[in-house]
C-alpha cells in the first residue's frame, strides 16, 4: 500500500518554511475571535513582509486600541500599542524621526475613522510616508459591538437597539477626497490580493491608506459577513487605470464592495521629500484639487 | 554714575505694534549694557481692539522680578491704558497721544484720569505717524522715539538697533520705522520740556555685553532645543507657546531636524512619542488647553517607557481660560495629569537661563529615564526677555541619555525589565534582535499585555522608583538666606522664585529673617532638601500663581506642617512687593 | 492511511468499511454488499461471526466520542436488506490453462479458490468433511450463524467453475504427491484442526472435552452430554461458543476461566456481553492444576491463583502462579478451549514448520516445498475467518503471480475531490443502536435459532449515519488559509492543530502533526486526519472556504506490465 | 523527599479521607489533593436511607465540615471526575478537560451500583440508591410512592427496608442470593432473613427470577418467573457495588474485578495505590484475592495505603470478624471470598 498521508502537507510545511514569513511574527497567539478577518489581513502583512525582504528591526508598527490595535503583539518587529485612535500621529512621528524605518499605523474604524478622524486628512495631505492599514469591520468589536463609523445605517448593534441612525463613512473615498496618493481596499478573505496590494503600498513612497474590510464574527452576523463578502466581492477592472483620479473617485462612490488598487500618485512627493526642499507644486497633482 | 530701576510699560491696541515696540526697547536697552526683564501680555485677538502691554524692566543691577509698578507708561491706547493705570506707579509718567483722531470723551482719555503725582506728556502720535511713514502704523515708533529722546537713550544707537530688528525687511519697512522714531525723537526734544526725575545717562554698566544673549523664556527653550539634538518639534499653535515652534520651524531644519506642524495637540504629542519611541529627541511646547488634550499620549509616554518632552507655558485657565495672561495653574495637570498614577518628572525653570537649562535637561532625563518630562513654563517666562548670559554648553552627557540593551541583554530581551534603578535599557527601532511591542496597556517585561495584581503593582512601582534618582541629577534646589533661625521661610516655584528672591532680599534688608528655598525640579521632588530647609524656618510662605495653592498642596505632605500660603490669579506675574507684605505681616 | 481510516486498516481484509456503511444510508445495500465481497467472498457470514477487529479502532470507539459503530452489523443488514434479486458482480479474467488444488474449504480455501478462479484458472478445492465451511460450517455454533447463509455464499463461489470433491481427505484418500504433479499449484488451507491439551492430571476423564471436539460433535448433530455445572478453561470464542451452547445443552452453572483477566481476552466486547447475559460467570486469575474424578469421572477442578506479571520485552502481562493458592470447586464437565493447532502429519516429506503451523516464506504464503503453497489457519494457528478469507486471497494472488510472472492486481489510493460531508454533526450524537436478540428463554427452546435478530431498514440507517466516514479526508489549504483559528474554535475535538512540523518516522512515513502555541512557529494549521471525527464542522465556518474534503479510498488495479 | 510532592487521591470516602490524613499528618510539606467526582462533602453512606426518609438533615449526613480541609491544608477537588489516567506520564484527565498531575497516587474510588447482565434489560426500570445524589433524586419519589420493590440482599438494602417500613410503605423485598456480591448467601442465610423480614410484615420472594417489567401508566408491573405479577411505584435495586474501575481498565494499571494490589495496596505501578472497594487484594494467608466492603474496611485500608505510599510498606492484614446483626442473621462484612 502505497503511503499517502500528510504528502501534501509536508510540501506545504517546507514551502511555507522557505517563505520566511514566520519570521514576521512573535510568538503570541492572536487573541482575536477565531474566525476574525484581523487574521487574514495579518497573514497578508507578514507575506508582504516576506516579500518585500524587509528586516524585522527596521518595521516598526503603531496601533491603536480595539481588536486591531492588538496587531504588534503579534507581530515580530518594534511596535507601540498606542492609545485610542493615535496611531496615525504615532506612526507618523516614529517616520519623521526616522527615515530609515517601514512605518504601520494600524487601527480600526473606530481609531482611524472615529476618534482619530481628525488624523486622517492630514496624513494624507502630509503625504508622510507611512502605509495606513485600515482594518475595518464596521463594529467596535473590544467594547463588544457599538455602532461605529462605517456600520451601515440601520443596522441593530449593542449601542443603537433601534438600528443605527448615522449614515456610514465612506473611508476609500474619504481617503481620495483628503488626497492621500495610494488608495486601496482590500477583503480579509483574499490573502493573495491583499499580499499584492500590500506590497505595493508599502513600497509606495508617501502614504498609502489601505481600506481592508472584514466581518465581525462575533457582533454582525447580519450585514458584514464572510458569507455575504464572499458573495458581492468585485474586484476592480483589470481597465481600470490606478492614476485616473476621477475613476477612482467614481469608483469609490459605488457601494458595492469593490476590492483592489483605487488610486496611486507615484509622483507625488512625500512629506520628507517635501522637507528636504523638494517642493514645486507643478510635481503635485494634488494641488489640482 | 547712578543705578537705575525703571519699569516702562507701552499699552495699546492689538496690532498696534506695542509688542514689538517694547521688544526693540528691550533688546536696545539690554544691548546697551542693561539688565532687561520684559514681558508681553496680549489678548488672543490678533487685531482689533485687544490690550498690549509690553513690560519692561530695566535697570543696571540684577533684575529678579518684572516690578509691580511701572514708572513710564506709554499709552498707544487710551482705553486700554486707562485700565494699565492701576500698574503705574503714583509718581509714575506717561506719555500719551494728545492729538487723536477723535475727541475722546472726558473719561475716555487717559490724561483724564492721570492722578495728582504722576507726569503725563502729551507726544501727537499719530499725527507724527502719518507724517513719517504715510500711515498710523509707525506709532510705536513715534513713542519709542519720544521716550528716547524724553530719557536720554543713545538714539543713534537705537536707529541702528531697529535698522538691524528689521534687517530682513523691506527697505521701505524700515525706513518707515526708522522715519517713525526720527520724528517722535525730534518732537519730544524739541516741544516737551523735562520735569521728571529718570534717564538712562550716566548709568553705571558692566564691561562688556558680548557674551551676553537677549532672549525670552521661549527662545531659550528653542536654543536649548536645538543645542541638545532635538530631531523633531511637533506642535500646535498656542499662546504663549507658539514662538517656540516658530523658531524652531526656522532653526531646526538647519541642524537637520524637523519641525511638523500638526492637526492638533494630539498628533502633536503623538509625534513627538513616536519619534521618541523611535530613538530620537522630540518635543512639543504648548499650553494648558493643550496639554490637557495631550494628557492621554502623556500618559501612554509614562506608561509605555517613551521619552516625550512637552513644554507647557501656563496661562490662565481653566478651559480656554485667560490664554494671554500669566498663571502657574497648570502643576496639579503637569504632575498627575491623566489617568492611573502616572509618575513623570516636572520641571519648571525659574528664570530665562533656568529655561534653557531645565530643556536641555528635561531631554535629557527624558531620554535616560524612558518618560514624560514636563517643563512647566508660564507665560510671563515665555515671554520675558532677558539678558542673561551666554549659557554654558550643555552638559555632554546630557547629549545622550539612552541606555542601550548590551548584547548579552538583547539575547533574551526584557524591554521593560524591572531592574533596580527602574530603567531598563531601551532597544531602538533598527536595532537587530531588540524587537519588543510597547502598549498603553500594563505589561510584563517583556511588553506583553498582562494585567495581574502582581505586574500592575511591580510595574508601577518601577515607574515610580526609576525616576527617584533624577533628583540627583537636576541641580540642588537653591537656598538663598540665612540657614538657620528663619522666621518666615518662602518656598516658591516657577517664575514666581524671582519675585520672591527679590522679596526676601528686601525683607532681610528691613531685618526680618526670611530666606528663600526654590528648585527647577519639581518631580521627583527634592523633599530633603526642602524639609531641611522647612526646620530651619518658623514659618512657610509658598506664594503662587493660582488660587488653590496646587504647590503648597504639593508640598505639604512632604512638610507635614502648617503652610502659608500666598494665591494670585491677576494674569499678571507675583511681584516681589505682594510677597514682602506677606512676609512683613507673617514675620510680626 | 492506516491511522485516517482505523477501521479498515484493522481489518485483514481491508475492507471499504466506510464505503459500505455510506452505501446503507443511501439504502443502496446490493452496492455496499459488492463493496463487501471485493475483498471476503462472505458478507453475510461475517456479518455475524465477524471477530471485529474493526469496531475496536473505531473513532466513534475512542474516548469521549461514545461507543464504536456496529460495524459488524451493519455489513449483516447489508446482507439482509439487499434486494432478493441482487446482481453479483464478478471481475473476470480470461482463461488460463493453468490448474490449481486447495486443500480444504474452509474460509482460507474457499477464498483462495474464489480469487483463483475469477483470474481464469482451474480450481479443485478438495475438502475432507461432507460439507464445504469448514469451521463455519463444523466449528461455529448454529444459533450465532445459520447455515443456509453459509451455503448460499459459498455456493455463489462455486459457482464460478470450482470443482469442489467434499470427503476427499489428503494424505489419507490421496497422497499429496500426486496432487502436486497433477496441478500446477497446491494450496493447503487445512486450517487448525488439533486442540491444545491442558496437560494436567485429569484431562481423561470423562466429562473432559476438547472446545473444538466439543462444538463438532454438535454440529454433526451429535448431543454430547454434560453435567449441571461446567467449567470452561480458555478465554477465545471457541471457550465462549462452548459455554454458551453448554447453557443451551442445559447446564445451570457454566464459567469461563482465565488465567489472566478479562481485560486480555481476545473476544469482542459484544460475544462478552452475551455469554453474560446468558449467565455465564468469566473468572480471572486462574489456572487449572488438576481434574479430580471420581470413577471415571470429572467431579472438581483445583484451580490455583495467578498474579499478573510484566514482561518488558514485549511489552506483555503474562499470567504467574501463586504458590499454595489452590482451591478446588465441584465440577460435572471441564471444557478445555486454550487453542488449536494445525494437521500436517498428511505433507510428505515433512516441511519446514514454524512451532506446530506450516512455516511459510513471508508474505508469498511459499511453503519450503516448491509449488505447495499455505494460507489461513494452518500457516498462523487458530485465528478468526476474516484474517483467514484474507490470507486465502492473498495466497490466490501469490499463485497467480507465480504463473503470471507479475502481480495482476495493485492496491492503489484512488482520491476524489468531494463537495460534500454526506453527513450531519448530529449524526454524532446517535446512540449506537443495540441488535435484538432473543429472549433468553427462547434461546433454550431452539438451540439452533439465530439469537441476533438483524437489523431493520431503518435502525441500519440510523447506526450507519454514525459512521464518521473516515475515508474522507479533511485538508486545509496552506495558501488559502489565514490562519484565524474558526475552525479550531469548532472543532468538536483535539482535531485541528497549530503545527510546526510533521514528525518523519524513521522508515520514511509520516508520524504526528508537531504542535505549537507560538505564533512565530505555526506554520500550518492543520487537520489531523487521526482525531478528525469528519463532523464537516470546520467546513461550515471556514471564512475563505480553504477546507477541502477529499474521498480517499484504496482500490484495487489491474497492474498493466 | 523533594518538597514538590503531590499525593493524590481519587475519592473522597472512608478510604480516600483516611488516607490524606495521614499523607497529611507523615508529610508536612507535599500538596495533599482529593478528587471526588460527587460534589457532596465525605458522608455517612449508611445514613442514607435516614435522610431520604427525612429523618436526619443534610448536616448529620456529613462526616467532618469543610474547614477541616483547610485546617489540614488538604485540597478538596469535588464535582471533578477523572476520566482518564496516563500512570506513565504520571497525569490524570479529568472530565472537564484538565490535567492533574501527581506524584503518588492512591485510587479509591469506592463502588458503583452493580446491576449483574441478567438484570440489564430492567436497568431502565430500576432505581438505585447508592450515594447522595441518588438520595436527594430519589427524596421526593419515595416520599410519593406506595408500592415499593425492593430486589437484593446487602446490607444497605436492609436499612433501605427498615427505614420503609417506618414510613408505612407497602414492600415487596426480591431477595436475590447471587446478588450480595461478591458472595452469594446461602440458602440458610437467605431464609432466615427472609423469614425475619416477613414477621415484620415484608412480603420477601427468595430467589424469585424476574420474567419481565412494564411500565403501565404510572405503576411498574414486574412478572415474576413463576407468574406472580407485582405492581409497584418504584423497584430500587441493591444488588451490590462493583469496583469502580471503569476508567481504570485499559490504562495500563491491572484491574480484574478491582484493581488489582498487593498486600501493600500497590498495584503495578510502584506511585500508585489502591484501597478501599475498589481495591482487589490478594492475600496469602486466605489464599485468594478479596475485595473488602464496609466503611471501617475502606478507612483501615486508606491508612494502609497512604503509609505503604509513604515508605512504611505497611502490610494490610484482614482485621477481625465484624459481624453485623442483619434480620437476625450474622452476616461477616470485613473481607468477602470472590466465589
Amino acid at each position: 500500500m502505497e503511503v499517502l498521508k500528510y504528502s501534501y502537507l509536508d510540501e506545504k510545511i517546507d514551502e511555507v518554511k522557505e517563505q520566511g514569513f514566520l519570521n514576521y511574527r512573535t510568538s503570541e497567539l492572536p487573541t482575536w475571535c477565531p474566525g476574525c478577518g484581523y487574521f487574514g489581513i495579518t497573514h497578508a502583512m507578514v507575506q508582504a513582509c516576506d516579500a518585500l525582504g524587509l528586516k524585522n528591526e527596521e518595521i516598526c508598527v503603531a496601533s491603536g486600541i480595539g481588536c486591531a490595535g492588538r496587531y504588534p503583539i503579534f507581530m515580530k518587529a518594534y511596535g507601540f500599542h498606542t492609545v485610542h485612535g493615535r496611531s496615525i500621529p504615532i506612526a507618523s512621528g516614529i517616520k519623521l524621526a526616522r527615515q530609515d524605518l517601514t512605518v504601520f499605523a494600524v487601527g480600526g474604524d473606530g481609531d482611524i475613522l472615529g476618534i482619530g478622524g481628525g488624523h486622517l486628512p492630514h496624513i494624507a495631505r502630509k503625504n508622510i510616508d507611512i502605509t495606513l492599514f485600515l482594518f475595518d469591520n464596521s463594529i467596535y468589536g473590544l467594547t463588544k459591538g457599538q455602532t461605529s463609523p462605517t456600520t451601515p445605517l440601520s443596522q441593530v448593534t449593542n449601542s443603537h437597539s433601534q438600528g443605527n441612525p448615522d449614515t456610514p463613512l465612506r473611508p476609500v473615498f474619504l481617503a481620495l477626497a483628503h488626497g492621500a496618493s495610494f488608495v486601496a481596499r482590500c477583503y480579509a478573505g483574499d490573502v493573495e490580493g491583499m499580499k499584492n496590494i500590500f506590497t505595493q503600498a508599502i513600497s509606495h513612497k508617501g502614504f498609502s491608506f489601505l481600506h481592508i474590510v472584514s466581518p465581525c464574527v462575533t457582533f454582525d452576523k447580519v450585514n458584514i459577513t464572510w458569507k455575504r463578502l464572499r458573495e458581492n466581492f468585485r474586484a476592480v477592472p483589470s481597465v481600470h487605470d490606478p492614476s485616473d483620479y476621477r475613476a477612482a473617485i467614481q469608483m469609490a462612490e459605488d457601494p458595492r464592495p469593490i476590492f483592489g488598487l483605487f488610486y496611486h500618485d507615484p509622483s507625488r512627493q512625500s512629506y520628507q521629500e517635501n522637507l528636504r526642499g523638494k517642493r514645486s507644486p507643478e510635481n503635485s497633482k494634488s494641488s489640482e484639487r | 554714575m547712578t543705578n537705575v530701576d525703571i519699569v516702562i510699560e507701552i499699552c495699546g491696541s492689538a496690532g498696534e505694534g506695542t509688542i514689538s515696540a517694547g521688544e526693540i526697547l528691550s533688546r536696545f536697552m539690554s544691548s546697551q549694557g542693561f539688565e532687561i526683564m520684559s514681558f508681553d501680555s496680549y489678548p488672543s485677538e490678533i487685531r482689533g481692539f485687544g490690550k498690549c502691554v509690553a513690560h519692561s524692566r530695566i535697570s543696571n543691577r540684577k533684575i529678579l522680578s518684572p516690578g509691580k509698578y511701572a514708572d513710564i507708561l506709554i499709552a498707544l491706547k487710551d482705553a486700554h491704558s486707562i485700565s494699565q493705570l492701576p500698574s503705574l506707579r503714583e509718581t509714575g509718567i506717561v506719555i500719551y497721544d494728545n492729538k487723536p483722531p477723535n475727541y475722546l470723551e472726558e473719561d475716555k482719555s487717559i490724561a483724564g484720569w492721570i492722578e495728582p503725582g504722576m507726569i503725563s506728556y502729551g507726544v501727537p502720535l499719530l499725527e507724527l505717524a502719518q507724517k513719517a511713514a504715510g500711515n498710523s502704523r509707525g506709532r510705536n515708533m513715534v513713542a519709542i522715539g519720544a521716550l528716547a529722546a524724553l530719557f536720554q537713550i543713545d538714539d543713534e544707537a537705537m536707529k541702528a538697533s531697529i535698522r538691524s530688528r528689521y534687517a530682513k525687511k523691506k527697505q521701505i519697512v524700515i525706513d518707515s520705522n526708522l522715519n517713525s522714531f526720527q520724528e517722535g525723537f525730534e518732537w519730544s526734544k524739541k516741544n516737551i520740556t523735562k520735569i521728571d526725575p529718570y534717564t538712562f545717562r550716566n548709568v553705571r554698566l558692566k564691561k562688556s555685553n558680548k557674551s551676553r544673549a537677549i532672549i525670552n523664556g521661549n527662545q531659550a527653550v528653542a536654543q536649548a532645543a536645538l543645542d541638545s539634538g532635538l530631531h523633531l518639534y511637533a506642535g500646535y499653535p498656542i499662546t504663549p507657546a507658539t514662538k517656540i515652534m516658530e523658531i524652531l520651524s526656522k532653526e531646526l531644519p538647519k541642524k537637520g531636524g524637523i519641525m511638523i506642524q500638526t492637526e492638533d495637540e494630539i498628533a502633536a504629542i503623538g509625534n513627538v512619542v513616536g519619534a521618541g519611541f523611535a530613538g530620537k529627541r522630540a518635543m512639543t511646547a504648548t499650553s494648558g488647553p493643550g496639554f490637557s488634550l495631550m494628557t492621554e499620549l502623556a500618559n501612554l509616554a509614562v506608561m509605555a517607557e517613551v521619552p516625550a518632552v512637552i513644554i507647557n507655558s501656563q496661562r490662565g485657565g481653566p478651559s480656554t481660560g485667560v490664554p494671554t495672561k500669566t498663571e502657574q495653574s497648570d502643576l496639579n495637570i503637569a504632575l498627575s495629569g491623566g489617568s492611573g498614577d502616572s509618575p513623570r518628572i516636572v520641571i519648571a525653570p525659574t528664570t530665562v537661563e533656568e529655561c534653557y537649562l531645565g530643556v536641555s535637561l528635561a531631554l535629557y532625563l527624558a531620554e535616560k529615564y524612558q518618560t514624560l518630562v514636563v517643563v512647566l513654563l508660564d507665560f510671563f517666562l515665555s515671554n520675558s526677555i532677558r539678558n542673561i548670559p551666554m549659557p554654558e554648553p550643555i552638559n555632554k552627557k546630557w547629549l545622550k541619555g539612552n541606555i542601550a540593551p548590551t548584547k548579552t541583554e538583547l539575547k533574551d530581551y526584557k524591554r521593560f525589565k524591572n531592574t533596580e534603578s527602574g530603567i531598563s535599557p531601551r532597544a531602538i527601532p533598527g536595532t537587530p534582535g531588540g524587537m519588543f511591542v510597547t502598549t498603553g496597556l500594563e505589561h510584563s517585561e517583556q511588553g506583553k499585555p498582562q494585567y495581574d495584581r502582581e505586574t500592575h503593582h511591580q510595574m508601577t512601582r518601577k515607574r515610580f522608583r526609576k525616576i527617584q534618582n533624577a533628583i540627583n541629577e537636576a541641580p540642588k534646589p537653591q537656598w538663598r538666606g540665612p540657614k538657620k533661625d528663619i522666621s518666615v521661610g518662602v518656598i516658591a516655584w516657577g517664575s514666581t522664585a524671582g519675585s520672591a528672591q527679590e522679596a526676601v532680599i528686601k525683607a532681610q534688608k528691613e531685618g526680618i529673617k526670611a530666606a528663600l528655598m526654590s528648585s527647577m525640579l519639581i518631580s521627583p521632588l527634592p523633599a530633603d532638601s526642602f524639609r531641611k530647609f522647612s526646620k530651619a524656618c518658623q514659618k512657610i510662605l509658598v506664594p503662587e500663581l493660582n488660587y488653590s495653592g496646587q504647590f503648597a498642596n504639593y508640598l505639604a505632605p512632604y512638610l507635614n506642617r502648617p503652610i502659608e500660603r500666598l494665591n494670585m490669579v491677576t494674569g499678571l506675574p507675583m511681584s516681589a512687593e505682594d510677597i514682602l507684605d506677606k512676609i512683613r505681616e507673617m514675620a510680626n | 492511511m492506516a491511522e485516517n481510516v482505523p477501521c479498515q486498516h484493522a481489518c485483514p481484509a481491508q475492507t471499504n468499511i466506510p464505503g459500505y456503511i455510506r452505501c446503507i444510508v443511501e439504502q443502496r445495500y446490493g452496492r455496499s454488499y459488492e463493496l463487501n465481497r471485493m475483498v471476503n467472498i462472505l458478507p453475510g457470514v461475517l456479518g455475524r461471526i465477524c471477530s471485529r477487529p474493526c469496531e475496536e479502532k473505531c473513532r466513534h470507539g475512542e474516548a469521549d466520542l461514545g461507543q464504536p459503530v456496529n460495524i459488524c452489523h451493519l455489513k449483516r443488514a447489508a446482507a439482509d436488506l439487499k434486494s432478493p434479486w441482487h446482481r453479483i458482480k464478478e471481475n473476470l479474467y480470461t482463461p488460463s490453462d493453468k490448474k490449481v488444488a486447495v486443500i480444504g474449504a474452509g474460509p482460507a480455501g474457499l477464498a483462495a479458490a474464489y480469487e483463483l478462479a475469477t483470474l481464469g484458472h482451474k480450481v479443485t478445492v478438495y475438502e475432507s468433511q461432507e460439507r464445504p465451511g469448514g469451521m463455519l460450517m463444523y466449528g461455529i455454533p448454529e444459533f450465532r450463524l445459520p447455515r443456509d447463509i453459509v451455503t448460499l455464499e459459498i455456493d455463489n463461489i462455486i459457482r464460478l467453475g470450482i470443482d469442489l470433491k467434499l470427503g476427499v481427505s489428503i494424505g489419507k484418500d490421496l497422497p499429496l504427491g500426486k496432487l502436486m504433479k497433477t496441478y500446477d499449484a497446491v494450496i493447503a488451507a487445512t486450517g487448525c484442526l488439533h486442540s491444545f491439551a491442558l496437560s494436567i492430571p485429569g484431562e481423561d476423564l470423562e466429562g473432559v472435552y476438547s472446545g473444538l471436539d466439543f462444538m463438532m460433535r454438535i454440529n454433526t448433530g451429535e448431543k454430547p452430554a454434560i453435567g449441571s455445572r461446567v467449567a470452561v478453561i480458555g478465554g477465545g470464542f471457541t471457550a465462549i461458543d462452548c459455554a454458551r451452547m453448554a447453557i443451551r445443552l442445559g447446564a445451570s452453572k457454566v464459567s469461563v476461566n482465565l488465567r489472566k483477566t478479562e481485560e486480555y481476552m481476545r473476544i469482542d466486547a459484544h460475544e462478552k456481553k452475551e455469554a453474560k447475559f446468558e449467565k455465564i460467570a468469566i473468572y480471572g486469575l486462574v489456572q487449572p492444576v488438576r481434574i479430580m474424578g471420581e470413577k471415571g469421572s470429572v467431579t472438581g477442578i483445583t484451580f490455583e491463583r495467578t498474579r499478573l506479571k510484566y514482561l518488558a520485552e514485549p511489552p506483555y502481562r503474562v499470567a504467574v502462579p501463586i504458590e499454595n493458592s489452590e482451591f478446588t470447586i465441584p465440577i460435572d464437565t471441564v471444557i478445555v478451549a486454550i487453542g488449536q493447532y494445525p494437521v500436517t502429519d498428511y505433507i510428505k516429506p515433512k516441511l519446514k514448520l514454524n512451532g506446530k503451523r506450516i512455516w511459510t516464506a513471508p508474505d508469498t504464503f511459499k511453503t519450503s516445498v516448491k509449488g505447495l503453497y499455505a494460507a489461513g489457519d494452518c500457516i498462523t494457528g487458530a485465528t478468526d475467518v476474516i484474517s483467514a478469507i484474507a490470507r486465502g486471497r492473498k495466497a490466490a494472488l501469490e499463485v497467480d503471480a507465480l504463473f503470471v510472472k507479475h502481480k495482476r492486481k495493485k492496491t492503489m489510493v484512488r482520491i476524489e475531490s468531494s463537495e460534500q460531508t454526506d453527513r450531519k454533526r448530529s449524526d454524532d450524537f446517535i446512540p449506537r443502536s443495540q441488535m435484538a436478540t432473543l429472549g433468553p428463554r427462547r434461546r433454550l427452546v431452539d438451540i439452533t435459532k439465530e439469537v441476533e435478530l438483524g437489523y431493520d431498514a431503518i435502525a441500519a440507517e440510523e447506526e450507519a449515519k454514525r459512521c464518521y466516514l473516515c475515508y474522507l479526508k479533511y485538508e486545509i489549504d496552506v495558501n488559502r488559509c489565514i490562519y484565524c483559528f474558526a475552525c479550531i474554535d469548532v472543532a468538536p475535538r483535539d482535531c485541528i492543530k497549530m503545527i510546526k512540523d510533521i514528525d518523519i518516522k524513521k522508515d520514511g512515513s509520516y508520524g504526528e502533526l508537531v504542535e505549537t502555541g507560538e505564533w512565530n512557529n505555526v506554520v500550518a494549521i492543520a487537520i489531523d486526519n487521526k482525531r478528525c471525527i469528519r463532523c464537516g464542522q470546520c467546513l461550515e465556518v471556514c471564512p475563505v472556504q480553504c477546507i477541502s474534503v477529499s474521498k480517499v479510498e484504496l482500490i484495487e488495479q489491474d497492474m498493466e506490465r | 523527599m523533594p518538597k514538590n510532592d503531590h499525593y493524590v487521591i481519587i475519592g473522597n470516602g472512608p478510604a480516600g479521607n483516611k488516607a490524606a490524613d495521614r499523607l497529611r499528618d507523615r508529610d508536612k510539606e507535599a500538596r495533599v489533593t482529593i478528587i471526588s467526582d460527587e460534589a457532596f462533602s465525605f458522608y455517612y453512606r449508611y445514613k442514607l436511607p435516614d435522610f431520604i426518609a427525612g429523618r436526619i438533615s443534610e448536616d448529620a449526613l456529613k462526616v467532618r465540615p469543610y474547614t477541616i480541609y483547610k485546617e489540614k491544608n488538604i485540597r478538596l477537588r469535588l464535582g471533578q471526575r477523572v476520566e482518564r489516567i496516563d500512570p506513565d506520564e504520571k497525569v490524570l484527565y479529568l472530565k472537564h478537560m484538565k490535567k492533574v498531575g501527581y506524584t503518588k497516587l492512591i485510587l479509591a474510588t469506592g463502588g458503583s451500583p452493580r446491576v449483574p447482565p441478567s438484570f440489564i434489560r430492567f436497568m431502565e426500570y430500576f432505581t438505585f440508591m447508592t450515594n447522595y445524589n441518588d438520595a436527594v433524586r430519589i427524596r421526593p419519589e419515595l416520599q410519593k410512592a406506595k408500592d415499593i420493590i425492593v430486589i437484593g440482599g446487602d446490607l444497605i438494602s436492609l436499612r433501605f427496608i427498615k427505614m420503609l417500613t417506618g414510613m408505612k410503605k407497602n414492600i415487596y423485598f426480591i431477595l436475590t442470593r447471587n446478588c450480595f456480591w461478591p458472595i452469594e448467601l446461602t440458602s440458610r442465610m437467605a431464609g432466615k432473613i427472609s423469614s425475619s423480614l416477613e414477621k415484620k410484615g415484608i412480603k420477601a420472594l427468595v430467589d424469585t427470577p424476574i420474567a419481565a417489567i412494564t411500565r403501565q401508566k404510572n405503576k411498574l408491573l414486574l412478572e415474576t418467573g413463576d407468574g406472580q405479577k407485582i405492581r409497584a411505584d418504584m423497584i430500587c435495586s441493591f444488588l451490590g457495588l462493583k469496583p469502580n474501575i471503569d476508567f481504570i481498565v485499559g490504562s495500563g494499571i491491572d484491574t480484574e474485578k478491582g484493581i488489582l494490589v498487593n498486600e501493600y495496596l500497590q498495584t503495578n505501578y510502584a506511585d500508585i495505590y489502591a484501597c478501599g472497594e475498589c481495591a482487589q487484594i490478594y492475600n496469602p494467608k486466605l489464599k485468594d484475592y478479596w475485595i473488602s466492603i464496609g466503611s471501617e474496611n475502606a478507612a483501615l485500608q486508606g491508612e494502609t495505603a497512604a503509609l505503604s505510599l509513604l515508605g512504611a510498606h505497611k502490610v494490610i492484614k484482614p482485621v477481625p470478624k465484624n459481624l453485623l446483626n442483619v434480620g437476625g442473621v450474622s452476616v461477616n462484612t470485613s473481607w468477602w471470598k470472590q466465589f
